[in-house]
């Protein structure tokens, strides 16, 4: 079938159904009437939506883990840790690579080796595997709300089984769990199988339930220029729409600089919410969620707590609704319980000290809005040129052209050519714009700001200094200054 | 006469790759950028690569070394048996180096290492190893390799 | 003799040196030429003053940490811990409650039953006690400056001790080592004999030796208004430059607000150079530091991460010369080396990811400038009047008239009139303006800013916000909200 | 008939301060507001007070109850012999409590309430204990001593 940005047919949707609950045999667990009843008894506190909606509303900036381990009871004491002595203001399950991919048989063995090792071999909680009364058992343990948090380019079966399952909110998207996340699968596909996961979540919301939809911001994680991120999470925000969803939190990854961040933020509220009345969708609730530093980590614990620290300032100071959190861990492996406990903690208390202060509006802050909101814009609107207002189609289109480019990212279906690098304030810049359709004046300040860097180090931008920026922050700095 | 270092490295071909269902790129990339300019010639296969797929790079371009990147903690169940198809693929004296985030959490390197010597891997890297350090590995491992090579042909 | 602002004469300060090296045997090992010739070889890198004055001109943001045992294998051990793995920039030797009391025999106990004990029963490390060439052995043991660190009201021995013993830097003075370290100490007598030192200082600088001095700007670390501190770190360093001091680092310990504590920094910096101009000090070195937050932390160590990276991300913003550094231990002990090492860490993970970032001028930032300048100045021109524009007698009578009232603080030579709270946004005012002649606008201001928060609280700011405010950055917050 | 919530505090003189050469006096100045405010007469020396001085009040005040702070870290030599120069002066009953940072570094907080304990302190606490804690532990102390020596009289 032909890649439209159109609400999928009741008839279109049963009948793929079908065969998505016959891949694997836990999809028989599935039955939508009984999963709207079981959604129905969920108090109101153990809501996504709603519990983001208040927190937006009060100005507060919620804490989020990522976590998930192979075997039920391990997850579960992992999840009420983080809730009770982390104090997570909301739980993740982070859901294994293999089933990321599909790949059921080899997460079937990897439950069964980490049973019989007695600790986790998988990095995730493989969902579909456990079906759907196992994480009814999950969501049932803990007392806030929880998001399934993964990677899936065809996360139908997951949607399926997750959501049967309680869970709340459901991260990810067409492009933004395809592009960083796969190799080899062709964008029609991967947004077509979106488009099904949130026409899923559109039925839920049809028949009372609202869950909330989750586009995954920071996609590689790595200098990722914002008007980039902001422009994907943009586009997934609204092709969710479409199919009827109606909680959106549209996702970013910190790069560092304080006035790009806020300004990053800033944009992705405002002009999500524009373009979802742009194109009608006039209920949809935005809320926002900063990612703490997304690339390279310093490998001492220490100087982790400091990035960890700057990137619940900026969250806060951005005024974004929630912050996912990372640990003291992160350049070594998946984080014990313990750690990952220390993120929130140390999160929350940067939270809560910032919490009644405000970045006040300045001159540099207004023109870093200017430059990403005018740069969004452009890319979006060429997006929807080149798919003829059809942005489903546009953004195929885009990433064949170059239009919608993404650094690092191992899919085949994007070019690769744009490069990024931070200019003498560590603010993320152009160096090569590859085919990303920034306006020649946008061009030009992204140029010369990286020319200043260049005369500060006595050095010409280049492929070098790149890559002295993907090691910067593990190396305990924000630019890589040479040596 | 000692061997150049041009000879040691023009002479060397690498396979790259991350493999298992890992999409971990950006650490590809640069490895891939790092190992170029030392001077070997670099077959870099992405992320995402499979056994059979090294192993036929490794045979096509008569490799020397097969460099094996696993960051996302599941190289423990990705690489068994690697060592054994290689020799069965009839690469008895190919390099096995692997590196990343070898296990899933923080354990201790020193029983990672063990392990992988086990499993059949010549060099095992830590999190965060700079290229460089491949490098002189690389070098080193390849001087005593053709050493023994050039020997055995004489 | 009667106390006044005025250079001490060599005469006058030979005749009560004598005193002063005879109270103790270790005065025995002070010669002052000697000094200087063994100050002579100490190469500029290891010197207090010119490496103050390197980062000011690179804008650069030092760290020091607060570090002190008893014994010196062990204070050496940890020295070069703090400067090899935490990277400190600069380092302290914090010397022990009984010599600060000039308990010597205390100590000496101490010394002794730390030997015996295996650990350091004592709370510092005891430099007079050790004297002069022990001294040495510190100094030479380490790659960068160091400075002593107490809290001394009599400093004159440990001052010669410790300068002839090679330390380029000397914390404290008559009124910051006295009104928050003692209780029953005459204010005329400290400042005297803190006249002393710093004519001690003032020898060596016209000897060609510069040795730094720095005013002890927290003083009791809890809730202190800027413009009491800075008056205070003016005053003192006033009383510095008239005995011949010509490297002064102006201190002021975190309130929590950014926007207060950037203004607090520059306005110190400000006002402290435009009255050494005044009293035409012409050629004196000023630089700033910020203390970590100075009051009660958090027993959680990932808590007291946060706390620590906002401080070093505070001191960054504001530009301050240097930064004290905290550790995860603050609530429960002096730190392990370890957990010393890892607040420097933190600390410079944060400093240097700011490095290059600027906070712009904001109308608030503008606002809050204005408040303290005009405020800092309304106190010193008080304290000028009432001592007939001898500063030091002004400042005797202004502690007696509470025109000078430092919040919580030990000595019965301060009048503790005055209350802080915290406003909305959690910078401190004044609940009890005491007798600080605060303009009528501004008391008006502080005023309505504690009304809006009483009024957000609901309940009107009494005795029980402000010890709500004590406890509330161990509790995680920084404004003492009722629960 | 129980003893009234009144009668409890009413009748209780407790001795506050901050021992040695110590002079943290936040904490202490909130002590003295808490303990006043739950009722209880309070005679607080303020800082650096001497063992001399806390026997010398508590003789003077007839106090039923002696509040040691020491946050600083010396509270092992400030408070060594104390209670046997309570016992000296003829405070045999009096209670001892203790609280603060009681030694150098964060240690093990069952090792240093033994020690204490051998020392003579009736109750210890960790850092950063509030108020509310001792108001309790002091009622029901008080409580039992008060009859105790309620049926000694009889
Ligand atoms: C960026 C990142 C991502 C990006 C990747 C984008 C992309 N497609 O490239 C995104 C966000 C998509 C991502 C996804 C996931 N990630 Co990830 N990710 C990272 C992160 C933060 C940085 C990786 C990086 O780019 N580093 C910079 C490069 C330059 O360094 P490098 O990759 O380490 O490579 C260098 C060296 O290791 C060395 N090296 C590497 N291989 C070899 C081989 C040899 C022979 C030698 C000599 C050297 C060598 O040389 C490289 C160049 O210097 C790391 C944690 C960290 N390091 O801070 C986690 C991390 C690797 N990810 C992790 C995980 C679990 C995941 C996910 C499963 C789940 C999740 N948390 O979302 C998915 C996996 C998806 C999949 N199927 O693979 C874990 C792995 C855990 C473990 N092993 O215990 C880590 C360690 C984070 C953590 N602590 O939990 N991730
Ligand atoms: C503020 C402070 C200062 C101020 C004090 C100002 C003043 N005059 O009051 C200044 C900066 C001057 C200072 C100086 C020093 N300090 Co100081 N200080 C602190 C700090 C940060 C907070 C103390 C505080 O006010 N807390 C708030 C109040 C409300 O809490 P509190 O004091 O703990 O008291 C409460 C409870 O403990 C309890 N409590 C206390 N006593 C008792 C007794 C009983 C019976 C009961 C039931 C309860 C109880 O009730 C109180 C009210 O809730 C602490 C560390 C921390 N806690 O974060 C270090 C700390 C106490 N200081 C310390 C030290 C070493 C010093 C110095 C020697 C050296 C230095 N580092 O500069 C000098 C000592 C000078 C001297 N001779 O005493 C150490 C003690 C180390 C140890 N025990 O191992 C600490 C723990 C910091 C550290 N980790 O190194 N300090």
């Amino acid at each position: 079938m032909e890649l439209k940005n159109k609400k999928l047919s009741i008839d279109r949707f049963n009948e793929v159904r079908k065969e998505v609950l016959a891949s694997w045999s836990t999809g028989r667990e599935v039955h939508f009437d009984e999963a709207v009843e079981y959604h129905k008894q969920i108090p109101p506190e153990k809501v996504f939506a709603s519990t983001l909606d208040k927190a937006k509303s009060k100005r507060e900036t919620l804490t989020q883990p990522r976590a998930g381990v192979a075997l039920l009871s391990e997850h579960i004491t992992l999840l009420r840790y983080l809730e009770q002595e982390g104090g997570a203001d909301l739980l993740p399950t982070t859901i294994d690579s293999y089933t990321r991919q599909n790949q059921y048989s080899l997460a079937q063995q990897g439950i069964e080796e980490s049973k019989s090792a007695g600790r986790s071999l998988l990095n995730g909680f493989p969902a579909v595997n456990h079906g759907v009364y196992i994480c009814r058992q999950v969501c049932e343990a803990v007392g806030v709300p929880i998001q399934v948090r993964h990677g899936t380019p065809d996360a139908r079966l997951l949607a399926e089984i997750t959501l049967t399952g309680g869970f709340t909110s459901f991260e990810g998207g067409g492009i933004t769990y395809n592009i960083p996340y796969a190799k080899a699968v062709p964008l029609e596909r991967s947004i077509a199988n979106w488009q099904y996961v949130d026409r899923l979540v559109g039925l839920f919301e049809e028949a009372g339930i609202r869950i909330n939809r989750e586009p995954f911001g920071p996609l590689t994680g790595t200098l990722v220029p914002p008007c980039i991120s902001n422009t994907i999470s943009i586009i997934e925000g609204l092709l969710a729409a479409e199919q009827g969803v109606k909680s959106i939190t549209l996702g970013y990854g910190q790069c560092g600089n304080l006035t790009q961040d806020v300004a990053a933020i800033k944009v992705l509220e405002e002009l999500g919410e524009e373009y979802m009345q742009k194109f009608g969708y006039n209920d949809v609730q935005i809320t926002t969620v900063l990612h703490q530093w997304m690339g390279g980590f310093p490998q001492d614990e220490a100087k982790a707590f400091g990035v960890i620290a700057w990137g619940a300032a900026t969250a806060s100071l951005a005024g974004a609704t929630k912050v996912i959190t990372k640990s003291s861990h992160e350049a070594m492996g998946v984080p014990t319980k313990e750690a990952n406990a220390d993120g929130l903690k140390t999160s929350k208390q940067v939270l809560n000290m910032l919490r009644d202060q405000v970045l006040p509006l300045t001159h540099e802050l207004e023109e870093e809005i200017e430059i990403i909101r005018i740069t969004t814009k452009a890319i979006l609107e060429k997006v929807l040129e080149l798919g003829e207002d059809d942005i489903a189609v546009g953004t195929v289109r885009s990433f064949e052209a170059g239009v919608l480019d993404v650094p690092f990212a191992p899919s085949r279906y994007n070019k690769g050519l744009i490069l990024p690098a931070r200019d003498n304030q560590g603010a993320v810049r152009f160096l090569e714009p590859g085919s990303v359709p920034l306006p020649p004046d946008i061009l030009k300040f992204h140029k010369d700001k990286l020319a200043k860097r260049g005369e500060a180090e006595g050095r010409a931008p280049d492929f070098q200094m790149v890559i002295d920026d993907i090691y910067a922050i593990s190396k305990g700095r924000l630019v890589g200054r040479p040596r | 006469m000692p061997m150049g270092e041009k000879d040691t490295t023009e002479r060397v071909t690498l396979i790259l790759g991350v493999i298992g269902s890992d999409v971990h790129a950006v650490g590809n990339k640069i490895l891939e950028y790092a190992l170029s300019r030392a001077g070997f010639h670099v077959v870099n296969l992405g992320v995402m690569v499979s056994q059979e797929e090294f192993i036929g790079a490794a045979i096509e371009c008569a490799a020397d070394l097969i460099l094996v990147s696993s960051l996302y903690g599941h190289a423990e169940l990705d690489c068994r048996g690697m060592r054994e198809k290689c020799n069965e693929a009839g690469l008895k004296d190919i390099l096995l180096y692997i590196g990343g985030n070898l296990i899933v959490g923080k354990g201790d390197f020193e029983e990672v290492e063990e392990h992988f010597k086990k499993m059949g891997f010549d060099r095992i890297y830590p999190p965060g190893t700079l290229p460089d350090v491949a490098i002189n590995d690389i070098k080193e491992d390849i001087i005593r390799l053709k050493v023994k090579q050039d020997r055995g042909a004489n």
